[in-house]
């Protein structure tokens, strides 16, 4: 092997250019849109924290549906594992800090996958969804059970963390708490871009299309799969903490199977296997679902109901992922 | 011994009505594999039209469950003609996102028309009260729902193992290419079998009002309930579902009778063992 | 020389229909031994003992001395013993460099890192590119598999294959469905595979068993009726009764 | 530095709302899903409270901003509320069906200088955690008190305690049990089932093997509701002479058509009966029966939207329109007037209601109906809750 033969193959790859550039682009997108919506919803910045949590858990759920395969309609046991986690230092043991706070929530979140993943991924398709739905409720009814831990169904209340860095205070206006949210999510962004593209982030697209392949190459689809729902778990725990920080009360529904189920349309609505769907869909379904139902209180369910048809019916890739077909062909036609 | 016996009773009672309105949902996930997630939501349909129609236009309740179950049908085929007929082998998460879809858009329409009050369909005078089991006594309408439950376990399996449309539905599940090339008209036979199914989600939502009331939020609410059962059963088997409403109703009876603030625990555990040891479902084929 | 592989008295029955009865051989490092038999022989049952996807009823597996019975199939693999897929089993979405760097990556342990892309690692890109260079599939590298050509996926199998860095390999069908006109390219790739590898390739086209292999394993029925030279196997009876016994059995059922 | 701009910001936005002529007031509740019908309730009432004493209070507009929140969710309750004070400028937030939703709300109060007006949600802890929230629904302690005595007037000293398991069926148990030992009774089991049960005949069985001579059963109201009554019938409790007693949640009007038959008989207490006999009720009926379009979906939920907004109107008499939420929750403190529900008044130190209990029982009415038919009344209680809690 030559240098130059190496030289050759280094410079003849076309990703990684492009892909670094697509990185930065990814976070500019993010910077850029958190700039717009705080210049365009000033008064509004609770909703756009509360869509930025959301997008951590649907970003969460990418890593092990869209990135590994597994199907689950009980992913918001990590999230709201963080989010009591959080809120439960917070009230229990005084740990107020939003900083330590979010730390117990990963903590809180990476435990959660952990049990979940070996749970989960005992079993695969339909099977893999009904376990996943099961935990979820167990996880539901463990918490309205705590209740002198977790508050029960009338929620986790009195969580009042610190001003940021002794500084920002969490506040009506919501200014601290978007901020932080922002900031989490574009740190988040970039180490799962990183870790995607990882070695590891390799194995699991491998595991995605062929496990039995990925254990000939000996090594254990299962192993990385618990690693990938622990780094998953601490993805959404993050999530969970930033709610708990900026809503400061915890509700059982943070747990909900609906929330897993609306995470999972989040998600696919997006286009599964990419963060850019991910965020994609996130944004697109709670704008979407603001927007109808502060348009119609009453009746903006059937309006959700017809866009998610709407999108299987025409964008059957997800929002992002038919857009970003198209751009693609309508670049090489043009080139 | 008599409380076994009791709960026995109840366990046999509710896994039937279970198994009458999942059944339909067993054929259209096992047989025509789409993860339907809007069965819940024809099965309130047909609860809907039974009620309007024993209540508001007086018909017997004969009339009313076949008005229920027809006119279900008639009111699905166009959405399979227009919408499943797209996601017929399409991934699952895709086929999740279209059917939750229909669901949304089938519960603003009936919270608009029906209003969000409960509504019953009235029993006639012979299904009404109780009988006396000697021990204990039973509500009438489970007597019947259990012996609707077994009818219709005993005509479906007649109907996919015994028939030629059966052959035919089969042919086109495991290789639709190959059935086509043989004659076999698939987009018929996956029609007919997607009517079956609905039909059988109606009748099961009219026979199982009693226990699950109509309401424009029963197409989610008991969702989750009906998906479990199946996939526990083992999609597209008959016996399998049986067992599995037998032996779920059987585990959340007892778990309620015997500890009920842990009922759900129990219900979910057990559910996770199944699923642990038999990871295709009790009956499950392997793919 | 001390054998590198070897399988002893193995035996496994589905249901008392013994598929694998009491089979044993040997292989040195370098040696090219073809696995041929006629259908329902027990080739695919003895592959999956072999790799371990299966438990024997009772036997040995060894791979350089060591048993490895009760190993599971990665451990094996990671022992040194690699198999290719009678159908390609290639992730269809990634590139062939890809499939080689998660091969060469997962071989030397760094399979599970976070952080860092493989086109930035110069030590395995020259690796990759070399693999995929001696196959001929250096142009393509960064092309998906689902664009690229059956015969190309064959090779790439067999690079992956390679790229594990196998002390014995076991190829089932390499050439299988591949067109006459590509089938010299995988000829040249086996003939090109390190002189100390072991490989024993399961094969049911006898012109490649004679070019590739210096030694032939018959198996019927579950077990091994020939174990020899090439050049004697078409002559041995029971080979050709097991063949033709079978050939006419399967005619008769059509 | 940002704090000052913050103040500046603060003090904008108080400024601007003062001189405006539309009071703006953010009512958030279930408007969809599953609890749909309870939202419905609220507009009705507030609808019904604006047709009979005008949409203005002085010289000021008030309208109404409705946000929904289909299912307990309290961050989403909370960024609507802060959307609603922040970006809407409301005045007043009121509504809340679920109490983590209100919990939630708290902590906001202050600092966007807003009352809140609780419609609905029933857990009595809520009105502790800020001094500008007042309730003029119930509590589950106000309302399940009462039917202890009842109990044991009719003659039964053992009862059974089935409860939905979550935070207002433990209220409701705990304020039973409380009641009832105290007039010398004896719950024989307390049980607290799961809140997605569909097949009720196991919990029956369970009654009828306790022994118990009656039932104390709390569920939330709606299709839960309705199987758990089939189930009390059908499997013999009834005719085996059972009683069954609970708060007033089990038989609410817009359920009792499907429960009809099954129901009569049942006896519950309660803060309100759709059928309560006064003139202030009839009119309230008739003008809240119209603002929800069909009179049978009237419940609870409207009277306390409707008492809601008397207390809303109230605050802005006495603030002249200003945003003053301290001058405006004073100003209603033992405040005391005529509610279609009979007399009410807010309790000065808990600014929680206080008002009559009914005990009623289900009814058929001459044309088939059924309905709450009133037989006693417990005057003037107060929360009771309020006193466990400490």
């Amino acid at each position: 092997m030559t240098m130059a033969a190496m030289n050759d193959a280094m410079t003849s790859a076309p990703g990684k250019g492009r892909k670094l550039g697509r990185d930065l682009a990814g976070l500019a997108a993010i910077l850029a849109l958190a700039v717009l919506g705080y210049f365009l919803f000033p008064n509004n910045l609770a909703l756009l924290t509360r869509i930025t949590a959301i997008a951590l858990l649907v970003l969460s759920l990418d890593l092990v549906t869209g990135y590994c395969g597994v199907a689950t309609l009980g992913h918001a046991a990590l999230f709201g594992s963080g989010a009591y986690a959080a809120g439960i230092a917070a009230v229990h043991f005084g740990i107020t800090d939003p900083l330590l706070m979010l730390a117990c929530g990963i903590l809180g979140g990476s435990l959660a996958g952990l049990v979940c993943g070996v749970v989960i991924l005992r079993a695969h398709g339909l099977p893999q969804l009904v376990l996943s739905i099961a935990l979820i409720h167990l996880f539901h009814e463990f918490a309205n059970k705590a209740s002198s831990w977790t508050g029960g169904s009338d929620g986790l209340a009195g969580i009042a963390p610190d001003p940021l860095l002794g500084h920002f205070e969490f506040d009506l206006w919501g200014r601290t708490a978007y901020v932080f949210g922002i900031v989490l999510l574009a740190v988040v962004f970039t180490i799962l871009r990183l870790i995607v593209r990882s070695p590891f982030g390799m194995l699991c697209r491998g595991i995605k299309e062929d496990p039995i392949r990925i254990r000939a190459m000996g090594a254990s689809p299962k192993l990385a799969l618990m690693k990938m729902y622990v780094i998953s778990g601490a993805v959404a725990g993050t999530g969970g903490a930033l709610n708990a920080i900026s809503t400061q009360v915890v509700g059982l529904d943070s747990l909900s199977f609906t929330l897993s189920a609306e995470s999972l349309v989040m998600l696919v609505l997006g286009g599964t296997g990419s963060l850019f769907g991910a965020l994609t869909g996130t944004i697109v379904f709670m704008f979407f679902e603001d927007l109808v139902s502060a348009a119609n209180p009453f009746h903006w369910l059937t309006m959700v109901g017809a866009l998610l048809i709407a999108v299987v019916l025409f964008a059957p890739k997800g929002l992002y992922g038919t857009v970003a077909g198209l751009v693609s062909r309508w670049w090489g036609t043009f080139r | 011994m008599q409380t076994v016996f009791s709960i026995a009773v109840d366990a046999l009672a509710y896994g039937m009505v279970l198994f009458v309105i999942s059944i339909g949902l067993s054929v259209t996930m096992g047989l025509m594999r789409v993860v339907n997630l809007a069965h819940g939501a024809f099965a309130m349909i047909g609860g809907y039209i039974a009620s309007y129609a024993a209540r508001d236009l007086g018909l017997g309740f004969g009339f009313a469950v076949l008005f229920a179950v027809f006119g279900t049908i008639a009111i699905a085929v166009p959405i399979e003609r227009l919408l499943y007929r797209r996601i017929y082998g399409a991934p699952e998460l895709t086929q999740v996102l279209m059917t939750i879809g229909i669901t949304f858009c089938i519960i603003g329409i009936a919270n608009y028309v029906f209003g969000p009050t409960l509504k019953t369909v009235p029993l006639p005078a012979a299904l009404q009260g109780s009988v006396d089991l000697g021990f204990r006594s039973i509500a009438t309408h489970r007597i019947f729902a259990i012996l609707c439950g077994l009818s219709v376990a005993v005509a479906l399996w007649y109907l996919i193992e015994k028939t030629a449309f059966g052959v035919k539905l089969r042919a086109a599940v495991d290789n639709a290419a190959m059935a086509a090339a043989l004659g076999v008209r698939t987009e018929i036979v996956y029609a007919v079998s997607f009517a079956v199914a609905v039909g059988l989600a109606a009748l099961g939502g009219v026979v199982g009002a009693e226990l699950l009331p109509v309401e424009p939020y029963y197409a989610l609410r008991y969702m989750v309930t009906f998906l479990v059962v199946v996939s526990v059963g083992g999609a597209g088997s008959i016996p399998g579902a049986l067992v599995a409403c037998l032996l779920l109703g059987g585990i959340d009876t007892a778990g309620r009778y015997l500890m009920p603030e842990f009922g759900e625990f129990f219900f979910y555990l057990a559910v996770i063992a199944i699923v642990c040891v038999f990871p295709r479902g009790l009956a499950g084929r392997t793919r | 020389m001390s054998a590198i592989f070897e399988v002893r008295n193995l035996k496994r029955s589905f249901g008392g229909l013994a598929v694998t009865n009491d089979i044993s051989l040997a292989m040195a490092p370098g040696d090219r031994v073809a696995l041929i038999g006629p259908n329902g022989a027990g080739k695919t049952t003895f592959v999956n003992l072999v790799t371990g996807n299966l438990a024997p009823d009772s036997g040995d597996v060894l791979i350089g001395g060591d048993s490895v019975t009760r190993i599971d199939a990665i451990g094996r693999v990671r022992r040194g013993l690699v198999r290719s897929f009678q159908v390609t089993r290639l992730f269809q979405e990634m590139t062939p460099a890809e499939h080689v760097a998660l091969a060469v990556l997962q071989r030397d342990g760094r399979s599970g890192r976070l952080f860092g892309h493989f086109l930035a690692m110069p030590e395995v890109m020259a690796e990759v590119a070399e693999l995929l260079g001696k196959l001929g599939l250096r142009e393509l590298m960064h092309r998906r598999v689902s664009e690229i050509a059956y015969g190309q996926q064959r090779l790439l199998e067999i690079a992956v294959a390679l790229a594990l860095k196998p002390k014995v390999l076991l190829l089932d069908e390499p050439a299988a469905g591949v067109p006459q006109s590509d089938t010299g390219r995988i000829e040249q790739a086996l003939a090109d595979l390190p002189a100390d590898l072991a490989v024993l390739m399961i094969e049911h086209d006898m012109d490649l068993v004679f070019r590739f292999a210096r030694r032939v394993i018959v198996l019927a029925a579950g077990t091994i009726i020939f174990d020899g030279s090439p050049s004697e196997v078409t002559k041995n009876p029971r080979v050709r009764e097991a063949y033709l016994g079978s050939y006419a059995n399967a005619g008769h059922a059509a | 530095m940002k704090r000052t701009i913050l103040a500046a910001l603060t003090a904008l936005t108080i400024a601007g709302a003062a001189h405006a002529d539309t009071i703006k007031i953010g009512v958030i509740g279930p408007f969809s899903g599953p609890f749909a019908l309870q939202g419905k309730n609220f507009k009705a009432g507030i609808d019904a409270y604006m047709a009979l004493n005008g949409s203005k209070v002085g010289d000021d507009n008030i309208e109404i901003i409705y946000r929904d929140v289909p299912q307990p969710d309290p961050a989403q309750s909370k960024a609507l509320a802060q959307e609603l004070v922040v970006k809407e400028g409301v005045q007043y937030l009121a509504g809340f069906y679920f109490t983590p939703d209100a919990m939630a709300v708290t902590p906001l109060l202050e600092q966007g200088n807003v009352p809140l007006v609780i419609m609905n949600a029933a857990t009595s802890a809520i009105v502790t955690k800020s001094p500008l929230v007042v309730r003029t629904s119930f509590s589950l302690w106000q309302t399940s008190t009462p039917i202890a005595k009842v109990a044991k007037d009719a003659g039964v000293s053992k009862i059974i305690s089935v409860v939905s398991d979550y935070g207002p069926g433990v209220d409701a148990e705990n304020a039973f049990k409380k009641g009832f030992e105290a007039v010398g009774g004896q719950i024989v089991e307390a049980i607290r089932m799961p809140l997605a049960t569909n097949d009720f005949s196991p919990i029956m069985q369970r009654i009828k093997d306790s022994g118990a001579e009656g039932v104390f059963a709390f569920l939330p109201s709606g299709p839960t509701t309705l199987g758990f009554v089939k189930s009390f019938n059908e499997n013999g409790l009834k005719g085996a002479g059972i009683k069954f007693f609970a708060p007033g949640d089990l038989t609410q009007e817009s359920d009792l058509p499907a429960l009809g038959e099954a129901a009569l008989g049942i006896q519950t207490t309660f803060h309100y009966a759709v059928s309560h006999d006064s003139p202030e009720n009839k009119a309230f009926v008739e003008a809240a029966g119209k603002a929800i379009g069909n009179p049978a979906e009237l419940s609870f939920p409207s009277v306390g939207a409707y008492d809601g907004m008397h207390v809303i109107y109230k605050m802005i008499e006495a603030t002249g329109g200003e945003q003053d939420a301290q001058k405006g929750v004073d100003a209603v403190k033992g405040l005391s007037w005529t509610s279609p529900r009979g007399p009410v008044s807010i309790d000065p130190e808990s600014r929680h209601i206080t008002q009559n209990i009914y005990l009623r029982e289900v009814a058929k009415a001459e044309d088939g109906t059924y309905y709450n038919k009133e037989i006693a009344t417990f005057e003037k209680q107060g929360d009771p809750g309020l006193a466990a809690l400490k």
